[in-house]
């Protein structure tokens, strides 16, 4: 890990219009960074816009407002050949391997399209390329010529990983890659992703709803609630020291599979739930399910700060 | 417990990538499609029969000896015999040469009605679909305007405005409304499509937006299409005849199953067999068709597939 | 039902049927005659008198002012009463007989009627008087109304100027000299004017009704008053029309049908199958299979009766192909008659070779009992067709071998039977002929209107005589009439025409006649006769006193019927 | 303790165009009253399958039951061998299920309420307003708030964890034996998660339903199951009570699942322990064991003959020839601690 | 809701504007008039007075803008030329009622037998009640539908004589027309409610269903029907207005008073007044009938009712 930043999020915001007067504020204010050969996650319940910070930080959504910068550049100001060189560096790992792999395509058609956007290589170049990814991913050459339907979910994943490899990319945001995958199988992509990363040097933007998932493979860890970011700290001390109310009951509900300590756990209840990010309430969004919520929370829209080095949280009471 | 020897109890090397290979037969999707399809005994009978009517429309105006629009004024009304296999008409004509010419104006109709609709229909939804927004309201909305519109009024102002009956003419008419319904139906198929993150993947990868089209968009609606297209075939063969009722069906001496069930309705309390020869070819045509479509439509729908 | 839809729309459509009934007679002495028939057999009806019929199509209006359809005709000939009625005598000729007027004169010079009215009543109780006749000819001329019809009434004094505005309507040669009495004056004297008198446009409208309702006048059967045998009672648009007998009518101890019921049938099987399980009472059939299975039922009796109308093709003497006569020649000879008859016709319509149709006579006799058909002539001189139309392309220049010719042959009918009989045209040429055919079936009014506009090689039309007099047929194609458009112009033909017109002796007439159609079919050959058509009707034997000839205007008023 | 369900012998097979494919091979297990078992595998390990057939809802074809399966009930009734018309009174009388996807289980077109009291007029026959009065106090044991209003929800606009509670309550409805629940919260997010498993472990001790927890997360029953069971390819690899499969387990299987989450309360950034490969295609016929080809132990005898069960205690026994006396002795603390890498 | 359908109604009299003025110039474009059904060429005194009475001898530019100012003001399509003093707008009132019936019976009939047909057919699969049902249902559209009409007409009404041959008024008159009307549309909804109800057994709620322990019966009726039902009205709008313009054959071989008639007539007839009313009535029908089924969807489906509610 470098101390260079590779990744520059400045106030990024992304509003779906989702019909008259109602906008729906996925990715409302966020900014951070994400360091070369880091990895950042970012865990979330479904709808905080996690996704869609991914999505727009790679330029597959247009921001609403707010700036990315890769490597200084901003990915949002590009031109056509800028934007076709940075889609070279920077890729997306989807969530479901069932959906996002085209069923009408081999395995070796789907890895071999980005080769063939970015790259100019000879058949047999190509071929000798696809079956490299293939075996750096774990799979057969003879899966090449399979189609994703023949595949099990945890090797449509890694066709998944193959085919974001195959531009040689730098950064890559991994996309609740294992959200709906079996936890054996968790493991095993977990394991391979960790290893590219120390193999190639790449940098992750790691998006998850599965907290020990995402602490286990970060060096920091981004919270999200409706769209903001809440807390954004080195990955164990957010586990160690949580300070947002959310992040503390989000650690409380992860399961341990150890029963002497689940029985003796006590769990912070979350009253309710995650309300819609379509047109959310001034002030704190955590506010109606906050135990420690005052009057400032409802009205004041609490702002990330620096509460430790490297802690940033936003909450009024910390 | 039994006695092993305990030299199986040796640790092995596993290699991983055998657990990998996968077991069933390698199986391209059309592959599949065909088996699936041939597992089904109605839809292969249709085919059956359809390649037989095809077929026929081929050489069967040749099979009995006789010109399909040759007027023997000493034949006329005749009851199918040994001479004429399906009888003769008002002109003395042989019904058997003409119900195979006719089929070819009918397959003929039939299968480019369903190509045109399906090639427009295809580019149409597809370009709306893809580039949404405003340029699919608006391409949206002239669809529905288009749909709108009566058909029979399309067709008889098509007519009456080119001032011809042939076959362009009638397949323009035919068709100049048919392909909305394709269009919409590929619109919508698409936009699920391009909502799905294979699409989004390759967006991510920088392939270019017709290459998105041509590579994952079509192959992907190709299934509907097939489907649609084997519906559409007698759905126009079925518009010809309604227009051959009505006295807009193609110019002579071509003709078509459609004219000659309706010239043969007015008789048909006489000269049943008249009626009967074409009536039965068009259900036949129709019927198999359906079926086939059903049949596709099961062997092509992913989600039938175990 | 070929020659019936063809009819409908040609002839029935077309125009206002006017046959003369013979020479003379014309002042109303054979008065009564046909109610004499009818009182003969009064005894023993039965005694619910109703009948069932039937309309191709919808009557457009009662207005008889507007519309111009024969359904709508037939439906006024009832309803209304006009000056006179064309009725048939014993021997089936159709007489003018009085019928609003109770006698007519005419002046020495022909150009004044004057019309003694009878006692009459409208249905609302008020008298018919001859300002109502009036008033309905008036109307009918008055560039307001847009009468399509008022073109009959040209040889009223002042007509002309009075529809192109000119002239206010007041100035218009008709005028009531009292309650009683019309009078007309004519612009010229006109023979056949007594013909004109039965028309819709001459019949009697209602001043204050016509303006109480306005343009919804006759669309409704109570926007409407009637003075005829009938009342509409109901009229449900495009499906029935139900009748009763009119209690003020002046005749009414004469009128036997209490109600009459008038389906719309356009399908001709539900026409043959309402006829065959009775619910309608009479039919004209078509179909020879039809015609077959009805003859043999014992309780309909058959009418066949000869329509005074020809069909024929005809050429656009224009035509870089078809200026050439050789050519005309070959392909109206190539035309098998008999067998065009035969398979087309079912033998039901006559062959024809003459271009007057058997039926109209000059004098007392019929004209084509006295003229050989040109045609025949022609035929025997020239057995092989082709050669002559080799000769003809050879005299234009043109490549002598048939197979590089093509010919487009126009018809102006969409339906199964113009298809069935291009089909049957394209190939009987092609075999007698060797040319190749192409058939273009139009919707009529594109039809007209590309004929009108000389855009055709080869077209196809019947035409139904106005009057019975050889010129009705002959006259057609003078110069300057532009009712058969071949574009064709002769003047020796013109000079025959108008010789005859004014000729009174009847000899030398059908000599003129006779010759004009040897130059139109076997000099010119440009018109082609193809067959003279019949008309089968099948009636109830119960059925009585109906007419039975395609013209008379008696209506249902002296029907009853006998044994239902 | 009474057993209200014994499974013995189970064998299911599905028919597919390939072959035969033998989704359940040999399955027994019981089941005692009040009891709670967690079925454990991967995706495709007959873990469903087996639930389903226990209330007979597998669609047979292309599904058969092999003959000799029993599933006893109560001691007494086959549900193998239960009349269509017994089976409907079971099913949901006597057990019921409940599914991994809230949203397409319920039906869209009924209200909530509605879907409640069907079950409740069913089974227990009552009318309209009771059945009513029933659905409002069930709704508010699955601690669902105005659940006067609720009811006359439809599904769609529940929260997803709203929805499962709204299954949970239906599957109560009728005070079943046996809960059947098939990845409750696999759809749900993770504080959701807890909610519900808290509210099953509740209702569990509230109304002494048994309950078959089918999940591939050992971490989720680490609080709730009273037995667990690992299946793997279609069998039961391993069996025992919480204790001893969390903490005394010997199949290797059990502990790569075990071991595949990472723990929260340590810090550690080294590889987990993950398994490799994929199971087999039940299609094929199996030789030795079935876990072999991912298996770090495997020895050759694995290979070649399929392991006996051993039994380690009343309660625990495997299935694993690492058990066999001749075998190598793995060190399972050694395991479990994540040294066992790549 | 309001406003989505206020938006819907301002979209539909947009295409409906369009329709008309396509109509309006296209028709005036094409060779012939009102007075070519008269085979002679009438004097030129005579025509002009003609087209003078109906405005025909101004420019078309003209005329569309009185058409469309009297279609605006009082709803008022004109005159027919025709029938003449008939009112366009009247005469496709009392006709479309006529069609309205016709289609409306055989709808229903449509829908109840093809719905039943189809769910047997569909709980049937495979099985032989699926073949034979879904058989006749094809062969049902497979016949020209002229060709039904003409054998029942021979059949129930020559032959047996039990029914009238043509006419209208009584319910009698109705039964042949709406059998062979409805015959095509007992096997649209035969075939495609087979196919919803296939779709539907498949879903995880009669899963849940059959786990409660609800006889085969009630999932049936309950769960299944409803729906696999749902879909099914968004077919009804675009069959109501195809049912509409296809009475057309049936009407003219059982003598029924119905609009179709008049369309095709109209054309022939050059009736300009006439095409486009009907026009405008057929394309406002469609227009119509693809609102309500919208609303109507929206209505029934309570998934969309209440997004809509949301809103």
């Amino acid at each position: 890990m470098s101390n260079e930043n590779l990744i520059e999020v400045v106030n990024l915001k992304k509003y779906f219009n989702v019909g008259k007067n109602k906008i729906l504020k996925a990715v409302d204010d966020v900014s951070f960074n994400i360091k070369k050969g880091e990895t950042l996650g970012l865990v979330g319940e479904s709808g905080c816009g996690k996704t869609t910070c991914g999505r727009t930080i790679l330029g597959l959504y247009a921001a609403t407002s707010g700036h990315v910068y890769y490597c200084g550049k901003d990915v949002h100001a590009m031109d056509f050949n800028e934007k076709i060189k940075f889609k070279k560096n920077a890729q997306i790992i989807l969530q479901d391997p069932y959906a996002s792999l085209d069923p009408r395509m081999t395995i070796g058609e789907i890895i071999g399209e980005g080769i063939d956007v970015h790259f100019k290589l000879t058949r047999i170049e190509r071929q000798r390329r696809i079956n490299e990814l293939l075996d750096t991913v774990g799979l057969n050459q003879e899966h090449a010529s399979r189609f994703p339907h023949e595949l099990s979910g945890g090797q449509r994943q890694r066709v998944g990983i193959a085919r974001a490899l195959a531009v040689e990319p730098q950064f890559i945001v991994c996309d609740e890659p294992i959200s709906a995958l079996d936890v054996s199988i968790q493991a095993q992509i977990v394991n391979l992703l960790v290893r590219l990363q120390k193999e190639i040097g790449l940098t992750y933007l790691f998006i998850s709803h599965d907290l020990s998932m995402v602490k286990h493979i970060s060096d920091r860890v981004g919270v999200m609630y409706l769209g903001s970011m809440v807390e954004l700290a080195p990955s164990f001390n957010i586990y160690q020291k949580p300070l947002h109310p959310y992040t503390k009951a989000l650690i409380s509900a992860i399961p341990i599979p150890d029963p002497k300590i689940e029985d003796e756990r006590k769990r912070i209840k979350l009253e309710g739930e995650v309300p819609s990010p379509i047109n959310p309430p001034e002030g704190c969004k955590f506010f109606k399910r906050c135990v420690q919520a005052t009057d400032k929370c409802k009205n004041v829209s609490p702002q990330l700060k620096e509460v430790e080095k490297n802690h940033f949280v936003a909450c009024h009471q910390c | 417990m039994e006695t092993i020897s305990k030299e199986k109890f040796r640790r092995i090397q596993i290699d991983y990538k055998e657990s990998e290979k996968i077991a069933r037969p390698q199986i391209g999707y059309w592959q599949d499609v065909w088996r699936r399809l041939k597992s089904n005994k109605v839809a292969i009978l249709s085919l059956i029969i359809l390649v037989i009517i095809v077929f026929m429309t081929i050489i069967g105006p040749y099979l009995s000896g006789y010109d399909f629009k040759e007027i023997d004024s000493a034949k006329i009304n005749q009851r199918p015999s040994k001479e004429n296999w399906f009888g003769t008409d008002e002109l003395g004509r042989d019904i058997f040469a003409r119900v195979w010419k006719a089929g070819r104006v009918s397959m003929v109709i039939g299968i480019t009605g369903a190509l045109i609709s399906a090639v427009v229909g295809t580019m149409y939804g597809g370009f709306s679909a893809y580039f949404g927004g405003r340029v699919d309201t608006i391409m949206m909305r002239i669809v529905e305007i288009l749909i709108s519109v009566p058909y029979l009024l399309v067709v008889i102002l098509i007519s009456i405005i080119t001032d011809s009956r042939s076959l362009g003419t009638m397949m323009i008419s035919l068709t100049l409304t048919g392909w909305c319904g394709t269009a919409r139906m590929v619109r919508g198929q698409m936009l699920q499509l391009k909502s799905q993150e294979y699409i989004l993947a390759a967006e991510a990868l920088g392939v270019k937006p017709l290459k998105i089209i041509m590579k994952h968009l079509i192959p992907n609606v190709l299934n509907v299409l097939i489907v649609s297209i084997s519906f559409d075939i007698p759905g126009y063969i079925f518009s010809e005849t309604f227009l051959s009722y009505i006295g807009l069906g193609i110019q002579p001496p071509n003709t078509s199953w459609g004219a000659l069930a309706s010239a043969a309705q007015r008789n048909f309390i006489f000269y049943p067999y008249q009626l009967f020869f074409p009536a039965l070819m068009i259900a036949l045509t129709m019927l198999t068709f359906t079926l086939l479509g059903d049949g596709l439509r099961d062997a092509l729908d992913p989600r039938l597939r175990e | 039902m070929k020659a019936k839809k063809y009819l409908s729309l040609f002839i029935t459509l077309i125009l206002v049927v006017t046959w003369l009934a013979g020479c003379g007679g014309q002042n109303g002495q054979k008065d009564g005659q046909a109610n004499q028939e009818v009182a003969k057999v009064e005894t023993g009806i039965d005694s619910e008198q109703y009948f069932n019929g039937y309309l191709v199509a919808e009557p457009s209006t009662l207005d008889p002012s507007k519309g111009a359809d024969n359904y709508s005709n037939t439906v006024l000939n009832n309803v209304l009463e006009p000056l006179t009625r064309l009725e048939e005598d014993g021997s089936l000729n159709n007489v003018l007989t009085p019928a609003g007027a109770e006698s007519w004169n005419i002046s020495d010079d022909g150009t004044v009627w004057t019309f003694h009215l009878r006692d009459n009543k409208w249905s609302d109780g008020e008298p018919v008087t001859a300002h109502d006749y009036e008033y309905g000819i008036k109307r009918s001329l008055d560039p307001a109304t847009g009468s399509p019809y008022a073109y009959l009434l040209m040889p009223i004094k002042n007509a002309s100027d009075v529809n192109s505005g000119k002239l206010p309507v007041d100035e218009l040669g008709v005028k009531a000299i009292d309650d009683k009495t019309l009078e007309i004056k004519l612009e010229y004297p006109t023979p056949y004017f007594g013909e004109l008198t039965y028309q819709r446009v001459m019949m009697p409208q209602r001043k204050d009704i016509v303006e109480k309702y306005g343009d919804t006048y006759g669309t409704e059967p109570n926007t409407i008053v009637y003075n005829g045998p009938f009342i509409l009672n109901e009229w449900i648009h495009n499906s029935e029309l139900k009748f009763t007998k009119n209690p003020n009518y002046w005749d009414t101890s004469n009128v036997k049908l209490e109600s009459i019921s008038m389906k719309i049938i356009a399908e001709e099987n539900a026409i043959y199958n309402s006829l065959s399980n009775g619910s309608i009472d009479s039919a004209g059939v078509g179909s020879p299979e039809w015609i077959e299975r009805f003859s043999a039922e014992e309780n309909l009796k058959h009418i066949e009766t000869i329509e005074p109308s020809t069909y024929y093709l005809f050429f656009n003497t224009n035509d870089k192909v078809f200026k050439n006569a050789n050519i005309r020649k070959a392909f109206s000879l190539a035309i098998d008659r008999q067998e065009l008859s035969n398979v087309i016709f079912h033998g039901i319509n006559a062959p024809a070779y003459g271009w007057v149709p058997p039926s109209i006579s000059l004098g007392n006799d019929e004209y084509r009992s006295m003229v050989k058909e040109p045609l025949l002539l022609l035929a025997e001189e020239n057995p092989d067709s082709k050669k002559l139309l080799i000769k003809g392309l050879e005299e234009l220049g043109m490549d002598t071998d048939p197979k590089n010719l093509t010919v487009k042959i126009s018809l102006g009918g969409t339906d199964q039977w113009f298809r069935t009989y291009g089909e049957y045209l394209q190939q009987m040429y092609n075999r007698n002929l060797g040319v190749n055919i192409t058939i273009e079936q139009l919707e009529w009014p594109i039809f007209n209107s590309n004929v009108m506009k000389g855009e055709f090689q080869i077209g196809y039309m019947g035409w139904g005589a106005e009057y019975n007099d050889p010129a009705s047929m002959l006259s057609l194609l003078k110069s300057d009439s532009n009712a058969i458009a071949t574009g064709w112009k002769n003047e020796k033909y013109d000079k025959l025409i108008d010789l005859a017109a004014a000729e009174m002796d009847e000899q030398k007439r059908l000599e003129y006649y006779k010759e004009a159609e040897h130059i139109l079919l076997y000099e010119e050959s440009v018109v082609a006769p193809s067959v003279y058509p019949k008309s089968n009707t099948f009636r109830y034997k119960y059925i009585n006193g109906l007419g039975v000839t395609p013209f008379g205007t008696s209506g249902w008023k002296y029907g009853y019927t006998q044994g239902r | 303790m009474d057993k209200i369900l014994e499974v013995k012998d189970l064998n299911i097979s599905f028919h597919t165009y390939a072959g035969e494919v033998k989704a359940v091979r040999g399955v027994s297990f019981d089941l005692n009253k009040g009891e709670s078992l967690a079925l454990v595998g991967e995706s495709g390990c007959g873990k469903t399958v087996t639930a389903k057939s226990i209330v007979r809802l597998l669609k047979e074809p292309p599904a058969e039951i092999k003959e000799g399966s029993k599933i006893i009930f109560n001691g007494k009734e086959d549900v193998v061998k239960m009349s269509k018309k017994r089976l409907r009174s079971f099913r949901g009388e006597d057990v019921s299920m409940i599914f991994q996807d809230p949203m397409t289980s319920l039906n869209p077109t009924m209200t909530i309420g509605q879907q409640i009291m069907e079950a409740l007029m069913i089974h227990k026959g009552m009318q309209k307003n009771e059945a009513k009065k029933e659905t409002i106090k069930l709704l508010e044991t699955v601690n669902i708030p105005n659940a006067e209003e609720r009811i006359n929800h439809y599904p769609h606009q529940l929260s997803g964890g709203m929805r499962q509670r709204v299954m949970i309550a239906m599957a109560l409805s009728c005070n079943p034996k046996i809960l059947i629940a098939d990845e409750p919260t696999t759809a749900l997010d993770v504080t959701i998660q807890a909610q519900i498993m808290d509210l099953l472990g509740e209702l569990k001790n509230k109304f002494n339903t048994a309950i078959i927890l089918i999940t591939h997360d050992l971490g989720v029953v680490a609080n709730f199951a009273d037995k667990i069971q690992v299946m793997y390819a279609g069998e039961i690899v391993e069996r025992g009570n919480r204790e001893e499969i969390f903490y005394k387990s010997m199949h290797p299987y059990t502990w790569a699942l075990l071991n595949s989450v990472p723990r929260l309360d340590t810090e550690n950034k080294e590889q987990l322990y993950a398994l490799r490969g994929t199971p087999p295609d039940l299609i094929l016929p199996l030789k030795g064991c079935a876990f072999s080809s991912r298996c770090e132990y495997a020895m050759e005898i694995c290979l070649e003959r399929k392991p006996v069960e051993t039994r380690l205690s009343n309660t625990h026994s495997l299935s694993c020839w690492l058990q066999h006396p001749d075998a190598p002795k793995v060190n399972r603390a050694e395991v479990l601690r994540g040294e066992m890498n790549e | 809701m309001t406003r989505y359908i206020i938006k819907r109604v301002g979209y539909m009299l947009l295409t409906l504007f369009i329709i008309i003025t396509i109509t309006f110039f296209l028709m005036h474009s094409i060779p012939g008039d009102p007075l070519a059904h008269m085979a002679k060429n009438l004097p030129e005194q005579i025509k002009e007075n003609y087209y003078k009475k109906y405005g025909l001898d101004q420019p078309v530019m003209v005329q569309y803008v009185k058409f469309l100012k009297n279609l605006i003001t009082e709803g008022d399509l004109g005159q027919s030329l025709r029938y003449p003093g008939r009112s366009v707008t009247d005469t496709i009132l009392e006709h479309s009622k006529v069609s309205g019936r016709l289609g409306a019976q055989a709808i229903i009939i449509g829908i109840t037998i093809g719905i039943i047909l189809g769910v047997v057919a569909a709980l049937f699969r495979n099985k032989w009640p699926d073949y034979l049902i879904m058989f006749i249902a094809i062969l049902g559209v497979t016949v020209p539908i002229f060709i039904i009409a003409s054998i029942l007409q021979y059949s129930f009404s020559v032959k047996f004589k039990i029914l009238p041959t043509t006419g209208w008024g009584k319910v009698k008159h109705t039964i042949l027309p709406t059998i062979a009307l409805s015959f095509g549309s007992i096997a649209t909804y035969a075939r495609y409610m087979r196919s919803n109800v296939l779709e539907v057994i498949n879903q995880d709620y009669i899963l849940t269903a059959q786990a409660k322990g609800v006889s085969p019966f009630n999932i049936v009726i309950k769960h299944i029907l409803r729906n696999a039902i749902l879909p099914v009205i968004t077919i009804i709008g675009p069959e109501i207005a195809g049912i509409f313009t296809g009475s057309f054959v049936i009407e003219r071989i059982f003598g029924i008073p119905g609009l179709g008639s008049y369309y095709i007539t109209s054309i022939n007839d050059r009736d300009y007044t006439m095409i486009i009313g009907t026009t405008v009535f057929y394309a406002a029908l469609f227009v119509v009938a693809q609102l309500i089924t919208d609303i109507l969807y929206g209505i029934v489906d309570p998934r969309i009712r209440v997004s809509e509610k949301d809103e």
